[in-house]
């Protein structure tokens, strides 16, 4: 326990260091196109990534103290959100190009926004959760106002950073709860005291109002969503795929840790507001889709709408009080759907930064016109995205719905199996407006013919993207034992 | 190994031809296509030679692991009941492959990879074993279908593409819940286990209705049918001809292999709810039918009037009305598509179908009109037609249930005869009524083969039905037997 | 002073400790304002000499009454509210500015434990209400609302504020070798080490060992100030009197009064934190002789006076600076602030860091 | 007088929190007050873990309070930044006056 | 540690406050008021005012103040670990070393940026 264990913080220690020594090299860059910088920040995700997926073994060790906990899940999901960051930057790259965007910061930003991530995720103390929430944060709030002449981008900044510090000042203070009703800030401490059962109850779940209310925040979920398509819209759309990508799996990790391995005994209590907030953002999130005319902010509210199923696999884990099985199916079930769905909205909001021109921001579902005629292959990739969002087999998608539903169902208890059949239903809604997106590009005359040009890289990766969707979607197995696996560490008490 | 290959097959080779083909070299994609094609026939065809028909257990079972975490498993295999239906289904193919020659000029490969692509997906729905594997056949299906209408399509096909689409969706995803339903009470997707599984009548009611809104949809049954005269108006010819001979039975097929079985008592419980829907698609669907101004809706509608008699078929819990609605499902997977091709035959020179644009037709085009009278007769139920052997097991069957079932369901010979040959008349006979049809000019030899080769299969099997009936025997009386005992503890 | 302490408890109660204190903070104030009127006139006159002129003579013997005369002068003069001024902000604005000045004092000890409040956190304190000092600025210049004053606050105050991060690292270096925040210790710490034990005190005082670090202080005190030469805050030449222009009679009094307090209180600190507080700067081992009995009698008599004349001697450098010194440019400022000392107490915080660590530790 | 007991800080802290959200969503006018009212959100939280580390005799949340600070000095940092920059392109600081996203 | 050792400071605060009020109060009291609009108006060099005093002014001072913020608490965290350098041993000295460290890139990165030069 009380061990540094440098080597499990490894990474963390590298990712640091680099970060800084991208921000330092930088400076000396004079290259327009920033090809040191672009190529040290991906070579270190390369690096951070390869790290965590070796080291994903089958133990969990404490590190600096207690202060983290590096087990399967923490790699599993840093290793994932390194991957998006090295894919949303690949993708950004041109994109930011062309919008003078492409600054030093936008690299180290991104690494630090990571680290937050990867210590969010490991994080075993109130502290750590806390303080790699706001180095996150704090980069992507910087990310988002980047373009500083852009009316949009620095409105939807300023939002998302009242309604992120918001969302911290809630958590926070619900943390603060529950340190004062258990009276510590350690996750396995606060776990056992808990068990024990001999704390004031009501201090304890005041505290997991606003722990919960904080979390909604961050995952997007309604009815805390309401920074969400703004900032998704307002947003450059390099930035929105780094907001939209690893943040959500660290919300979801900062969830399992603190929901799940600190306060499982309070489940009865937070259940029952998870599913209340996954209910309302399925209902929000799919009809506000349906009206939307800019693809970001469709996308938005679907993802407002994926959430909402993620937050139900979250709220179907404990029956009867019974964590056993049902923990393990229900939480690795939202893993594999957040993973999944992070994967496809990597391709889908990259599919929009390569369409995008100098001047050009391709952001209206119009936009998307005839571009089967256009580029078939473009058509074809994001047409798998769509149909992968709405649900549809073989594409990943299904099967975090299907993992997701499951796990509702073998609950066996009539409330949600009913709360499955809602969300089946919205979902079909939801299908409505992926459909159009495909109707767009595949049915509709293209407004304009010029040919697509996007750098080899980019377009490769994107290709990859679309095809790992697809495959994923055919052996969905490996990654769905992969989640099974990081989380029975977890809840390995 | 077999099922696998006429599976992927067609998939393969359908991706190969969307990866590889280019509008430049569609004469080379077209001949690539029809080989595909016709391998992947070729490739179902020892499913029936080797096919033994005196067990009514899976043949040519394959299950291998697939996804652990579920246990859901890659298990193929047939039987009586959903043999026929495989080398049907890459026959099918081949027709559309090259009903499709001259007629789609742009964008040949995504043309012939999206159907060939959906004829192996189409195959895998009826040998899928696996809840699961079947859940994700029976979708997918959905995209190249989908996007096939909206592409190809007609004016309207936006519109008909998304009902299509969403229609489907909405009923599956209902199926899907019953699917994990079953799955959290047994612990495996193996839909022979379900069978076996015993369950409470509320359960069952349930699990029933949701399957029924899968299928009644897909079959389409009605009051669920609406978004089928719009799609296959709007679809091109291939898109009709593979709705009307294929797609529809997979709903058909679903009643068998899930709802039958797994939920046998709700299934008698509510049997009069099914025959009540499917006299109503037969007789209101029929009369219908007879207002139809536009060709296509009109033998779409007669699509629906004979899928009434599947369902009505299956539902009468007789041997004779199962095997009668699985002989009338391929016997109208012949027959509905072949009319789909006469009308795009016939579209494809005139651009119209409405049938009063047409009149006399037969004094342009001879050939074309005899093979056209063929089928027309052969969809009214003409004995010695494909049409009518199952038409008549139906109804023998329905008779033996209740005589006034069997009335009923026998009024649709009448309305079945009355409006195609109606259409028949105006279109076919009388005077050229126009500079159009005068212009027509008779069936080349392309067209000439693909309707030949549906005519001879219309002919033998409405002549020598043996082989059908004896290959579902062995399956059907098995799945009576079945039915026939309650889940009920 | 314990007996008539007791005295009062036993008499007046819970009362008696606030009443006690507050004599206390008179008997700090009293002679602190006195002080502060005569080092005006102490200015003036020290000016006047290095620029070889008698500097005020009329008002009294040597010009003794001078500050008298100011003080009566300023108080009987109009105290004009500008219209567009926002009243109660404009009053706070002195307020704020003197405050911190005097109640800083709480803290400074004038012998061993001989201090208004001998608090534990007494450094943090410091840095606390010194921090305040800017409000004062601030405000002043808004409630004003004319753009001079308004510029001017705003340049006091980045000002400020940068020295003000130079000035705390080089806290936190004293801190590092002290290892206490109470002032007393500071002081007393100082007072040990080989030098020391030899006799020669003055050597032992953290200035040595800290030279950078006491230079940085010193200058960053100037700038705290805003004494010459970093007095662009009120350039005549550009924005006349800065956030302090508006302010007339005994409001403007409080401005003055609180600069000169300020440097009074910049030094005083130096002197406690370097230059060894109260204590002698030989003391009488050096000669090998005991402390004769008379002066440890009078011991508190004499940690005053070391601390008043050592105070005494830093104020006059801070003079001495202003009479020859020509007054910086703003970027000048701000360079020397943020790219100079910064820089500097960093490299030595770390190099006393590492001192500390080593075997060569002088502070154990 | 009485002595402070835990929950007086706690309904400070309540209050405080209260107040906060309050002023950040009925706030229409200024974005500054925004700015504050969120200070004054962290303000409360730490409060309450001042109040419970001092009652529960455990230093773990003062240093919370330590990192919370921290992190405040570094948000506010940030919010003053993007606001400057909001300011510089709209010319206003209303809260109403942003609306350049809807929908 | 009690707090009532820090009766004397607040006391002292309060003593600070009365020193600023009482001879603003005094200078009120014996000092003359003839108000005009001439006098009363903000200080211009003699030109009429024009606009608003509290006018927009050079973002470099948003960016100082900022900086100063950050700066500051850094300060902050040095003030505990400066008073407990001895107990916490090299283990955190070498902390701090780290936090130094990255606030050093900062700073050199700020100083590089730009931030730091006024002209």
């Amino acid at each position: 326990m009380n061990d540094m264990n440098w080597v499990a913080v490894y990474p963390e220690i590298l990712l640091l260091v680099m970060a800084c020594v991208v921000a330092m090299v930088d400076l000396f860059v004079t290259d327009p196109r920033r090809t040191p910088t672009y190529w040290l920040t991906q070579w270190t995700l390369v690096v951070v990534a390869g790290m965590h997926f070796t080291a994903m073994g089958n133990v969990s060790i404490d590190a600096m103290q207690g202060m983290l906990v590096v087990d399967p899940m923490s790699h599993l999901l840093s290793g994932v959100s390194c991957i998006a960051v090295m894919v949303t930057l690949v993708y950004a790259r041109p994109y930011a190009e062309t919008r003078e965007l492409l600054k030093g910061e936008l690299f180290t930003l991104s690494l630090f926004s990571l680290l937050g991530v990867t210590v969010m995720v490991a994080a075993n103390n109130f502290l750590m959760i806390y303080l790699g929430l706001e180095l996150m944060s704090l980069s992507l709030y910087a990310l988002t106002a980047l373009r500083r002449d852009h009316t949009v981008s620095t409105e939807a900044a300023m939002k998302y950073f009242v309604l992120g510090a918001l969302a911290s000042g809630f958590l926070l203070y619900g943390l603060s709860m529950m340190y004062g009703a258990t009276g510590s800030l350690s996750i396995p401490r606060v776990f056992e005291v808990i068990s024990k059962g001999e704390v004031n109850k009501g201090v304890m779940v005041l505290g997991l109002v606003f722990i919960v209310a904080g979390l909604g925040f961050k995952l997007g979920a309604a009815p805390f969503h309401m920074w969400v398509p703004d900032v998704y819209q307002g947003a450059p759309t390099a930035v929105t795929l780094l907001i939209g990508g690893a943040p959500k799996l660290a919300a979801l990790g900062i969830t399992l840790r603190l929901l799940v391995e600190g306060m499982l005994g309070l489940a009865n209590d937070w259940q029952q507001m998870l599913l209340v907030m996954a209910v309302a953002s399925l209902v929000v999130g799919n009809l506000a889709a349906i009206a939307q005319t800019n693809l970001k902010r469709m996308l938005a509210y679907s993802t407002i709408s994926q959430m909402g199923f993620v937050v139900l696999g979250l709220a179907s884990g404990v029956v009867n009080g019974q964590a056993d099985n049902h923990a393990l199916n229900a939480y690795s079930s939202a893993m594999f759907y957040a993973i999944t769905y992070v994967l496809t909205t990597l391709g889908s909001f990259g599919l929009l930064m390569l369409l995008a021109r100098q001047g050009f921001e391709s952001e209206q579902i119009s936009d998307l016109a005839g571009l089967f005629k256009r580029s078939p292959w473009y058509a074809l990739v994001m047409a798998i995205y769509m149909f992968s969002l709405t649900g549809i087999p073989p594409m990943v998608g299904f099967y975090g719905k299907l993992a997701v539903l499951q796990a509702m169902v073998t609950t066996g208890v009539p409330l949600y199996l009913w709360l499955a059949v809602i969300a089946v239903l919205l979902s079909l809604v939801g299908a409505f407006y992926y459909l159009r997106v495909v109707k767009v590009m595949f049915f509709d005359e293209p407004a304009d013919h010029s040919p697509l040009t996007a750098p080899a890289d980019a377009r490769v990766v994107m290709s990859l993207n679309g095809i790992l969707v697809l495959v994923f979607g055919l052996l969905p197995g490996g990654l769905l034992a992969l989640c099974a696996h990081a989380v029975t560490r977890a809840l390995a008490h | 190994m077999l099922l696998s290959l006429s599976i992927w097959l067609p998939i393969v080779c359908g991706g190969l031809l969307l990866a590889l083909g280019r509008d430049k070299n569609a004469g080379a994609v077209r001949w690539l296509a029809l080989i595909a094609a016709i391998a992947s026939f070729l490739v179902t065809l020892p499913v029936i030679t080797g096919f033994d028909t005196s067990t009514a257990a899976m043949q040519f079972v394959e299950n291998f692991a697939w996804i652990e975490r579920f246990n859901i498993h890659y298990h193929l295999g047939v039987d009586g009941i959903s043999m026929w239906f495989v080398p049907l289904t890459a026959f099918i193919s081949i027709i559309v492959v090259i009903a499709a020659w001259e007629v789609i000029e742009t964008r040949v490969h995504q043309y012939m990879g999206a159907f060939l692509i959906l004829s192996g997906l189409m195959i895998g729905v009826f040998c899928a074993l696996d809840g699961m594997l079947f859940y994700v056949f029976f979708e997918a299906t959905l995209i190249p279908m989908y996007i096939i209408i909206g592409v190809w399509g007609g004016p309207r096909r936006v519109y008909a593409a998304f009902k299509f689409f969403l229609y489907t969706l909405a009923g599956s995803l209902l199926m899907l819940i019953a699917l994990l339903y079953l799955y959290s009470q047994s612990g495996s997707f193996e839909i022979l286990n379900w069978h076996k599984l015993p369950l409470g009548m509320p359960a069952q009611t349930l699990l029933f209705f949701a399957f029924f809104a899968a299928f009644a949809v897909k079959v389409p049954m009605w009051p669920v049918h609406t978004w089928l005269p719009d799609a296959h108006v709007e679809a091109p010819t291939g898109g009709s001809v593979v709705l009307a001979a294929i797609m529809l039975k997979l709903g058909a097929y679903g009643f068998l292999r899930f709802s039958l079985p797994i939920a046998p008592d709700a299934a008698r419980h509510y049997d009069w709810f099914i025959i009540g829907l499917s006299l109503i698609a037969v007789i209101y669907i029929g009369l219908v039918a007879m207002v139809q101004r536009d060709m296509k809706k009109l033998v779409a509608y007669s699509s629906v009037a004979h899928m009434g008699f599947v369902t009505l078929g299956f539902f009468i819990f007789n041997e004779l009305g199962v095997a009668g609605g699985i002989v009338q499902m391929i016997a109208h997977g012949f027959v509905s598509g072949a009319m789909f091709l006469c009308i795009g035959v016939l579209y494809d020179r005139v651009h119209s179908r409405e049938i009063a644009d047409y009149g006399g037709v037969v004094n342009t085009m001879p050939k074309f009109a005899a093979f056209a009278v063929f089928f027309g007769m052969a969809n009214c139920g003409l004995p010695a037609t494909a049409g009518f052997v199952g038409e008549w097991m139906v109804i023998l069957g329905a008779v033996a249930h209740n005589f006034w079932i069997g009335l009923l369901a026998a009024t649709a010979l009448i309305f079945g005869a009355a409006y195609t040959l109606w259409m028949i008349k105006r279109v076919y006979f009388g005077p050229i009524a126009n500079d159009n049809v005068r212009k027509l000019t008779d069936i080349n030899g392309r067209e000439f083969v693909m309707l030949a080769v549906l005519a001879a299969a219309v002919l033998w099997m409405g002549v020598y039905p043996k082989p059908f009936t004896d290959v579902m025997h062995q399956s059907v009386a098995e799945l009576l037997k079945h039915v026939a005992v309650s889940k009920l503890q | 002073m314990e007996n008539l302490y007791n005295l009062g408890a036993t008499h007046l109660g819970a009362v008696w400790p606030v009443i006690w204190s507050l004599l206390k903070i008179v008997a700090v104030i009293l002679p602190l304002l006195g002080c502060v009127a005569y080092l005006t006139l102490w200015e003036r006159k020290a000016i006047g000499w290095s620029q070889i002129r008698p500097g005020p003579n009329r008002v009294g013997p040597f010009g003794l009454l001078t500050p008298i005369a100011d003080a009566v002068k300023l108080i009987f003069k109009e105290i004009i509210v500008p219209s567009a001024a926002n009243k109660s902000l404009f009053f706070l604005g002195p307020v704020m500015t003197i405050m911190p000045a005097l109640a800083a004092w709480a803290v400074v000890p004038f012998g061993p434990g001989a201090a208004v409040a001998d608090v534990n956190a007494g450094l943090l304190f410091l840095m606390a209400i010194t921090s305040l000092e800017v409000y004062g600025v601030i405000i002043a210049g808004w409630a004003s609302n004319s753009k001079y004053a308004f510029l001017g606050a705003l340049r006091a105050s980045a000002q400020m504020v940068s020295y003000e991060i130079a000035m705390g690292f080089a806290l936190v270096i004293v801190l590092m070798v002290t290892g206490s925040m109470n002032m007393t210790d500071i002081v007393v710490s100082q007072e040990t080490g080989t030098f020391a034990s030899h006799g020669v005190n003055f050597l032992s005082w953290n200035w040595l060992p800290l030279l950078p670090v006491f230079i940085v202080y010193f200058i960053s005190g100037l700038a705290e100030t805003n004494r010459h030469p970093f007095d662009v805050v009120e350039g005549e030449s550009e924005i006349v009197a800065g956030h302090m222009i508006e302010y007339s009679g005994m409001s403007f009094a409080m401005f003055f009064l609180a600069e000169y307090a300020n440097m009074i209180l910049v030094s005083a600190l130096a002197v406690v934190m370097f230059l060894g507080g109260w204590s002698a700067p030989v003391s009488w081992s050096l000669f090998g002789m005991e402390t004769p009995s008379f002066i440890q009698q009078s011991m508190a008599f004499w940690n005053w006076f070391w601390l008043f004349f050592k105070t005494f001697c830093v104020v006059t450098c801070f003079l001495w600076v202003r009479a020859t010194f020509p007054r910086f440019r703003y970027d000048q400022i701000m360079r020397l602030g943020w790219k100079i000392f910064i820089p500097i107490t960093l490299i030595w915080l770390v190099i006393v860091g590492l001192w500390i660590q080593s075997p060569f530790n002088i502070w154990k | 007088m009485g002595a402070l007991t835990l929950s007086h800080f706690l309904t400070l802290g309540a209050i405080l929190f209260a107040l906060s959200v309050i002023g950040i969503f009925l706030n229409r006018k200024n974005l500054i007050v925004l700015l504050m009212a969120i200070e004054l959100m962290l303000l409360a939280v730490n409060l309450n873990f001042v109040a419970f580390s001092h009652y529960l005799g455990d230093m773990a949340g003062q240093v919370f309070v330590f990192f919370i600070l921290t992190v405040a000095a570094a948000e506010s940092a940030i919010g003053l930044a993007i606001l400057v920059v909001l300011f510089r392109n709209r010319s206003s600081i209303n809260v109403e006056e942003l609306d350049a996203l809807k929908g | 540690m009690s707090l009532e050792q820090y009766l004397p400071v607040i006391l002292f605060i309060l003593v600070g406050c009365g020193v600023g009020i009482a001879p603003q109060v005094l200078g009120f009291l014996a000092g003359p008021r003839r108000p005009d609009a001439a006098k009363n108006s903000p200080y211009e060099c003699g030109f009429e005012a024009f606009e608003d005093a509290r006018m927009k002014f050079d973002v470099r001072y948003y960016l100082v103040a900022i900086l100063f913020i950050l700066f500051d608490l850094e300060i902050a965290f040095l003030f505990p670990w400066a008073v407990s350098l001895r107990e916490i041993g090299p283990a955190g000295f070498w902390a701090m070393m780290i936090f130094l460290g990255i606030l050093v890139v900062g700073f050199a990165y700020e100083w590089k940026k730009g931030a730091l030069d006024w002209e």
